[in-house]
């Protein structure tokens, strides 16, 4: 029994420790391979506190989540400049260096020896020498709290959060999110899971020793996540499980040790080349076919475009509808990338309830203009003003609170979560979007979960996605993604609306009904600017164009006026164009 | 705490064995000639770097059983060994591994090896009453642990002594020490140190290492810019042989000695190894002694090759150390398959200097720490991967044969 | 840790082991050097995080240990194992990693998946060869010294041929022609395609190079120590950990990366007690990644 | 259709990145000796129709027919071998290499006495890739690169050239000469050149025949003067 009951627990810390990793990797798409020295990290101090300080049970836990989360969170500093292989090999050389210490450092550690003794808390378990059933009531106390933590967390506005920031970093500053803050936050959670793991396992176990805290078992708990499924903490579970149970399962089978250890690696090793070949996204997939609850769209469809928006204004009433007031000023905007300069003194108002063109020959640098504008990349020298505010020194997540937000001609969906967790991430001002009301202010964040909810199905329901709600973004049709970017433009309630080429690339069909909404998004009094290479549909929408060339605003009017310039025909077109400098672009 | 849950165990053990009895005699089976059962457990490295240990220690082991079970079992109970791996030295393995053997197997004997997989084994086995004996592992960590018993010489034992003795022996002044980074090699060091303030030298260089290397260039130019005039080796297994390789290799032509010889670290070292003198358990297989002759036979006859210490240990633990306790146990009215009977014999042994048989031609004690008092010698290698006694340890003492 | 040695024996003169250190260093630096341009040459071409290089280095080590012990000369076991291995990093790149490519597979999945293809491969080696250290027998060594340096007469052989075959990669990326596709590859994949240049047959190509490299040092490895089924992984990391120093992308860099290494490890020691030397490759990586992520000697900021 | 047998004939074909379609039924040929153009607003599918005749997109649906042989999805280094050689919009030279290497590598599928005879050739034509023969692609203006990248499709003894843009970034005086190159091969070496070009006039003024892409679809085929005669393009873009 007691050897049934040891699997349980030593599955039930490593799924503790699954969770942890699996919010770095299945949830952020950040990868760890020093997650079993920081499982160290937490194993001794307990150890330590317990053994030398003489410290008991609860105080022992609270000490190692603290010190492993401050651990971690220290990793986060170097890894945000990171990713991709940099961040496998950082954390790997984190690893390391840990195990080093753990190794070398005897006087503290206990070196290669490790420590023994760790006390056992005797008014939990009532004997020294507890057996594993004496522990499993400890043991399951500390999977519950890690259970629950990660489930708030996972299904938290933070955790979707957390998953956007994963498919596509720039769209997720588009909607507002400090993608920095999400990553050391992310940093800070999985050191408080590691740490609750480690101190378990300390006091389980009641040894600690550097073998356990390897590069291998590193890699074991990258494979526990895998197995069951990244991004899903029931397959971090199931993952646990399996990896941990079935080779002490297979003990019972009484084969010849050398074989069957060695076969039990070859297995091991076999699984993760053939899982991650055919099938990548583990046991269980992120998203258990769970229906959504079908919410009635609570208000009409017109209510959604006219009563969401919102100009969050510090400065001087400048009222609302006031015609005359641009709602964007961009004045004298420099840029230089190298020799190139996409935007080079250019000056541009957008006024509300319009929509404004920005054309001009490709490479003229309409787009970098919407990166200068919403703040992506930054200024050599010129002023942005947002509702009268000098937003210039503001960050683009900043200025997308504040009312300015874009889509991307690339689009940029949050392709592996689901169609209503694109938009629903996007609405602004959500408890439990941060960590500090997701703790602070549970209740709130509770209930508030099934407004955001209703309120997202609205936004499809607006562009026309409703019954596609559960399904995973990456499998809408490019047109269907282009909407779903408008639903989620719009469910960030900005009132300042850069459109990159909204109807590109989508099939005819499509493109009337983006148009119309579109018109319908500016005719309720947003302020819409839109990049459109297709004329027809620029002269469809825009009340008004700016001309770009080479970085410069050369002519503005309506579209028709425009088109009527000989001037402009030839820049467009090349037709006996003005002179432009030989760009040196590789210098 | 501790008297209390010893006591216990031991009044569980012989309430039990009453209801035993009493079932024995009640049921069909004849009482003097039959055979119970007594399961051990053994852990051991059979995979991973050590798994030269596991190969020779479960050989050693399962040659002891084989043996007692074809002569009918000791003192009425045949042995059933099952075997399990630490992966060298994992203590997550060994802790479930060991779980398995107690409580599925129903083991009452834990054969156990390497420092800290026996360490993180021992509360379990304090716990359930059983009897753990280690053979192999030589951390000081495993010293001084109740149900704990070693039977492998330790260097705190054994080098004080070797080193005075190398150190007039070779006319040293300066010594130099390399070692494990862990407790047994710190326990090494500090021995060797207290045999050179024997000898009158000094000690010039003191390099720990991390346990698995195999490169020790940094080590070595250390040592040899300190300009020693011996090197003594407080580390184990392969690692002893790369020292010794490297070494030579770079021109440290100084006598070498140590506390530890495996025919693997031979195989690494090669010619190197020659000259190489190293204090361990005496365990020679070209032995005159019967029972350690017999063992030697056997041993070539069934694995094609001969047996070292480590096997001689384990295979000493099950064939004369367990039936003696067993035997004992017997006299007492107790059943050893009990819990706590077996470690509660074993304590009684220690207490009564019970003398127990070896391989090695002599007979052993063991300590009130679990320490063991065995013969050990000094053996010195050639290049051909083969070891001859050159010295024996007696009372703390080296001796050379006639002299 | 060193006590004064002055007292007894003031007439030999203790220079301190910083001249031997870095002579060591010189020579491990050199064998990192061929390491990391066997690693460097397969991950800047493909960009496949190759962690089972280690296992490629470790079949080169045992067919250089069979082929000797069936009594074969060492250079023809050198020769062997490297072309074993050649063909065993080709057999994993159409295994393993091209199922994954044409699958689109993340970084990571590709990195787990050349994990668990190592593990898988140590399993076999060890059931095939044993647990145990093979050396490779017949091994000619002599203790070489030049004045207060001493080192082994292989240690200088590991060193001359790592710098050969470092050379001969170079000279064959410099001026053969499947060496300018390989690092046309490199340098714009898409445009390498669009003037024929086959990307399958380049990634063979440099997975075939660079595994021969492993496999020669294997079986150097094997003769300078054992053989073991565990053996690769210390200097694969050494070789990434090389290459990310020097800067992906450039055989010199890596070549340059590997020496620094070398020098690191080894002159760390006149500081550190030697068990803290191999943690000191791991915070030169971490540091190098934090200060200058793109490597010391990047050659391009694109 | 062109008077002459089509070197180059597509035929309904669809393509595009991942799940999103870019290229809708999209069928044009090219006759040998012609200088066909593809032109349209940014996205409209021009990029995707060559990089699917190259061989470097998979074709989702028509078939593609070079030299009266169908290479629908047959690979770019087969292609290259067939004579077919692209230019790409960025990126179309091999920055860390000289300009000799990428002469060198633009002749992968050549034989190498061959090879030498053309760069003799090409450095006679475009005497500005001898002279800097020795620096690295990467440092070199944007209109050298270019000049490199023709030097490069002349190295491949391309019979037909697919250019990307060619006029890309250069000064209004490179674009002529660029073009006039493009003139020249074809007039000297008879070569048929398929072009997408935003410089919609320079374009005409080189090209027989034009095709108007507009949102993955072909709106209107036109012979090239015919075209540049319109008052103004505006309404085909």
């Amino acid at each position: 029994m007691a050897f049934y009951v040891d699997i349980v627990n030593s599955a039930l810390i490593v799924a503790v420790l699954g969770f942890s990793l699996n919010f770095l990797i299945g949830y952020t798409g950040l990868i760890s391979l020093a997650q079993g020295a920081m499982y160290g990290v937490g194993a001794y101090a307990t150890a330590i506190v317990a053994t030398r300080a003489g410290l008991d049970l609860p105080l022992t836990v609270v000490l190692s989540v603290a010190v492993t989360a401050v651990g971690y969170t220290l990793i986060a500093w170097p890894a945000l400049r990171v990713t991709g292989e940099y961040l496998i090999l950082l954390t790997l050389a984190v690893q390391f260096v840990l195990v080093g210490v753990y190794t070398s450092w005897t006087s503290v550690t206990g070196g290669s020896g490790g420590i023994a003794g760790i006390p056992r808390p005797t008014w939990l378990t009532g004997s020294e020498f507890p057996s594993p059933t004496d522990l499993l009531p400890f043991v399951l106390v500390i999977f519950f709290i890690g259970l629950g933590l990660s489930l708030w967390i996972g299904h938290s506005p933070f955790g979707r959060t957390l998953r956007a920031v994963r498919e596509n970093e720039s769209a997720a500053v588009s909607i507002g999110k400090n993608v920095t803050y999400y990553k050391v936050m992310v940093f800070l959670l999985a050191g408080v899971l590691a740490g609750l793991a480690g101190a378990a396992y300390a006091h389980y176990l009641a040894f600690v020793s550097p073998v356990s805290f390897s590069l291998d078992q590193s890699i074991f708990l990258i494979a526990v996540i895998v197995l069951g499924g990244a991004g899903n903490i029931f397959g971090t579970v199931l993952g646990s499980f399996i990896l941990v149970g079935f080779p002490q399962l297979l003990l019972l089978l009484e084969l010849d040790n050398q074989v069957a250890g060695l076969a039990q690696r070859f297995a091991y090793g076999l699984l993760l080349v053939l899982f991650m070949i055919y099938r990548p996204q583990g046991l269980v997939p992120e998203y258990l076919h769970i229906p959504l609850r079908r919410v009635a769209p609570a208000r009409r469809r017109r209510d959604v475009v006219a009563g969401t928006r919102r100009s969050r204004n510090p400065g001087p009433p400048t009222g609302d509808g006031d015609g005359d007031h641009p709602v964007v000023v961009a004045t004298e905007l420099c840029k230089s990338f190298g020799g190139v300069r996409p935007a080079d003194g250019l000056s541009l108002s957008l006024p509300r309830g319009k929509i404004t063109a920005l054309v001009g020959p490709n490479g003229a640098g309409k787009t970098t203009v919407f990166n200068l504008l919403t703040g992506v990349t930054s200024l050599d020298a010129g002023r942005v003003e947002l509702h009268g505010r000098d937003v210039t020194d503001l960050a683009a997540w900043q200025r997308t609170g504040l009312g300015l937000a874009r889509t991307f001609q690339d689009v940029r969906i949050f392709g592996g979560i689901r169609v209503i967790d694109n938009v629903t991430t996007a609405i602004p001002d959500q408890p439990g979007d941060r960590v500090s009301s997701l703790f602070g202010r549970p209740w709130a964040t509770w209930r508030t979960s099934v407004d955001t909810t209703e309120k997202a199905l609205s936004y499809l329901d607006f562009v026309g996605l409703a019954d596609r709600a559960g399904a995973l973004a990456s499998t809408l049709a490019f047109a269907e993604q282009k909407l779903l970017g408008l639903a989620r433009l719009m469910a960030t309630e900005a009132d300042v609306l850069l459109l990159d080429e909204p109807a590109s690339g989508v099939d005819r069909q499509w493109v009337d009904k983006i148009l119309e909404l579109v018109r319908e998004l500016a005719s309720d009094g947003r302020t819409v600017c839109i990049v459109e290479h297709n004329l027809e549909i620029v002269r469809a929408l825009a009340s008004h164009a700016y001309f770009m060339d080479a970085g410069k605003i050369v002519a503005d009017g309506t579209p028709d006026e425009l088109m009527a310039d000989p001037h402009l025909a030839s820049i467009y077109f090349g037709r006996s164009g003005p002179p432009t400098e030989d760009t040196h672009a590789g210098d | 705490m501790k008297r209390t849950s010893r006591a216990r165990a031991r009044l569980a053990a012989a309430g039990a064995a009453l209801a035993l009895t009493a079932t024995a005699c009640g049921g069909s089976g004849g009482a003097g000639g039959g055979t119970e059962t007594l399961n051990m457990g053994a852990l051991f490295a059979m995979t991973g770097e050590g798994s030269f240990y596991g190969d020779v220690m479960s050989k050693g082991s399962q040659l002891a059983v084989d043996q007692v079970n074809s002569g009918g079992g000791a003192h009425g109970y045949t042995f059933e060994l099952q075997v399990e791996d630490h992966r060298s030295g994992q203590v997550d393995a060994a802790v479930s591994a060991a779980r398995k053997l107690l409580n599925v197997d129903g083991a009452t004997v834990l054969l156990s090896s390497f420092t800290a997989p026996t360490v993180a084994v021992q509360p379990l086995a304090v716990d359930q009453g059983v009897l753990l004996l280690n053979g192999g592992g030589v951390g000081s960590d495993l010293v001084g642990k109740e149900n704990l018993y070693n039977n492998r010489m330790l260097g705190a034992q054994l080098l004080p002594a070797m080193v005075s003795w190398s150190a007039e022996r070779h006319n040293a002044q300066r010594v130099a020490t390399i070692f494990w980074n862990d407790a047994a090699g710190r326990s090494d060091n500090e021995a060797v140190k207290q045999g050179c303030q024997q000898a009158g030298c000094q000690v010039v260089a003191e390099e720990p290492h991390a346990i698995g290397t195999t490169d020790y260039s940094a080590q070595l130019a250390r040592i040899r810019s300190a300009n020693p005039d011996m090197l003594v080796i407080g580390s184990y297994g392969n690692d002893v042989g790369y020292i010794i390789q490297q070494a030579r290799r770079v021109g440290l032509t100084v006598p070498i000695i140590g506390n530890e010889w495996t025919p693997d670290a031979a195989k690494i070292a090669g010619q190197a190894m020659e000259g190489y003198t190293a204090i361990i358990d005496r365990f020679d297989p070209a032995t005159s002694d019967p029972e350690g002759k017999a063992f030697a036979q056997e041993y070539e006859r069934r694995y094609g090759e001969e047996p070292e210490f480590y096997a001689a240990n384990y295979y000493d633990l099950t064939r004369f150390v367990l039936p003696a306790l067993i035997k004992m146990a017997g006299d007492a009215g107790e059943d050893p398959t009990e819990p706590g009977v077996l470690a509660a014999e074993m304590a009684t042994a220690v207490e009564q200097g019970h003398e127990f048989d070896t391989v090695y031609g002599e007979s052993m004690t063991f300590n009130q720490d679990g320490t063991v008092v065995k013969p050990a010698a000094v053996f010195e290698a050639d290049g051909q991967g083969q070891i001859t006694p050159i010295a024996t340890f007696e009372d703390g003492r080296i001796v050379m044969p006639g002299g | 840790m060193i006590h004064p040695a002055t007292a007894i024996h003031p007439a030999t003169a203790d220079f301190g082991p910083a001249p031997q250190l870095a002579f060591d260093g010189l020579l491990v630096g050199s064998f990192y050097a061929m390491l990391a341009v066997s690693f460097g040459i397969i991950f800047s071409t493909t960009r496949t995080f190759h962690f089972a290089h280690a296992l490629t280095f470790t079949v080169g080590a045992y067919a250089g240990v069979v082929a000797a012990e069936a009594g074969l000369p060492f250079w023809s076991a050198v020769l062997l194992g490297a072309l074993a291995a050649a063909f065993f990093g080709v057999a994993s790149d159409l295994l393993v990693y091209r199922p994954l490519r044409r699958r689109q597979a993340k970084q990571l999945n590709i990195f787990l998946a050349s994990l668990g293809f190592l593990i898988a491969g140590e399993a076999v080696v060890q059931y095939v060869f044993g647990p145990n250290s093979r050396p490779l027998p017949s091994v000619p060594v002599t203790g070489v010294q030049f004045g207060s340096l001493a080192t082994s007469s292989l240690q200088i052989l590991i060193a001359v041929v790592s710098w050969l075959f470092v050379l001969l990669v170079a000279a064959f990326l410099r001026w053969s022609k499947y060496g300018l596709a390989i690092r046309g590859v490199e340098s714009n994949a898409v445009l390498a395609d669009a003037f024929g240049v086959s990307r399958t047959l380049i990634f063979v190509l440099v997975f075939f190079i660079g595994s021969f490299l492993a496999g020669a040092g294997g079986v150097l490895f094997a003769a300078r120590d054992t053989a073991t089924p565990g053996m690769g992984l210390e200097p694969l990391l050494a070789a990434f950990i090389a290459v990310f120093i020097g800067g992906i992308g450039s055989i010199a860099g890596a070549a340059v990366g590997g020496l620094v290494l070398g020098f690191a490890e080894s002159l760390g020691a006149i500081v550190l007690p030697g068990y803290l030397t191999n943690i000191v490759a791991f915070v030169i990586l971490f540091l190098v990644l934090v200060v200058r992520p793109r490597g010391l000697l990047a050659p391009r900021t694109t | 259709m062109p008077a002459i047998d089509p070197i180059l004939d597509i035929a309904g074909l669809h393509t595009g990145y991942g799940s999103r379609e870019a290229v809708f039924d999209v069928s044009l040929s090219v006759g040998e000796g012609e200088v066909v153009t593809l032109v349209g607003h940014n996205g409209a599918g021009k990029t995707t129709t060559l990089k699917a005749a190259m061989g470097l997109l998979a074709v989702w649906a028509g078939e593609i027919r070079f030299l009266d042989r169908r290479i629908t999805n047959s690979s770019s280094a087969a292609n290259v071998r067939r004579g077919l050689c692209m230019l790409l919009e960025d990126d179309f030279v091999f920055r860390d290499l000289t300009v000799a290497e990428n002469l060198q590598l633009a002749a992968f599928t050549t034989a190498s006495d061959r090879a030498a005879e053309i760069r003799r050739d090409v450095f006679e034509l475009l005497p500005v890739l001898a002279d800097r023969r020795g620096q690295r692609a990467g440092t070199m203006s944007g209109g050298e690169r270019r000049m490199l990248s023709v030097g490069m499709a002349l190295m491949s003894e391309a019979r037909m050239l697919l250019l990307d843009e060619p006029s890309l970034g250069l000064a209004p005086v490179l674009v002529e000469q660029v073009m006039g190159l493009i003139e020249q091969l074809v007039a000297e070496r008879g070569l048929s050149v398929l072009m997408v070009e935003q410089n919609v006039d320079q374009a005409l003024r080189i090209a027989d025949r034009a095709y108007v892409l507009r949102a993955g679809r072909i709106v209107v085929e036109e012979d090239a003067s015919a075209l540049r005669q319109r008052s103004q393009w505006w309404d085909l873009f």
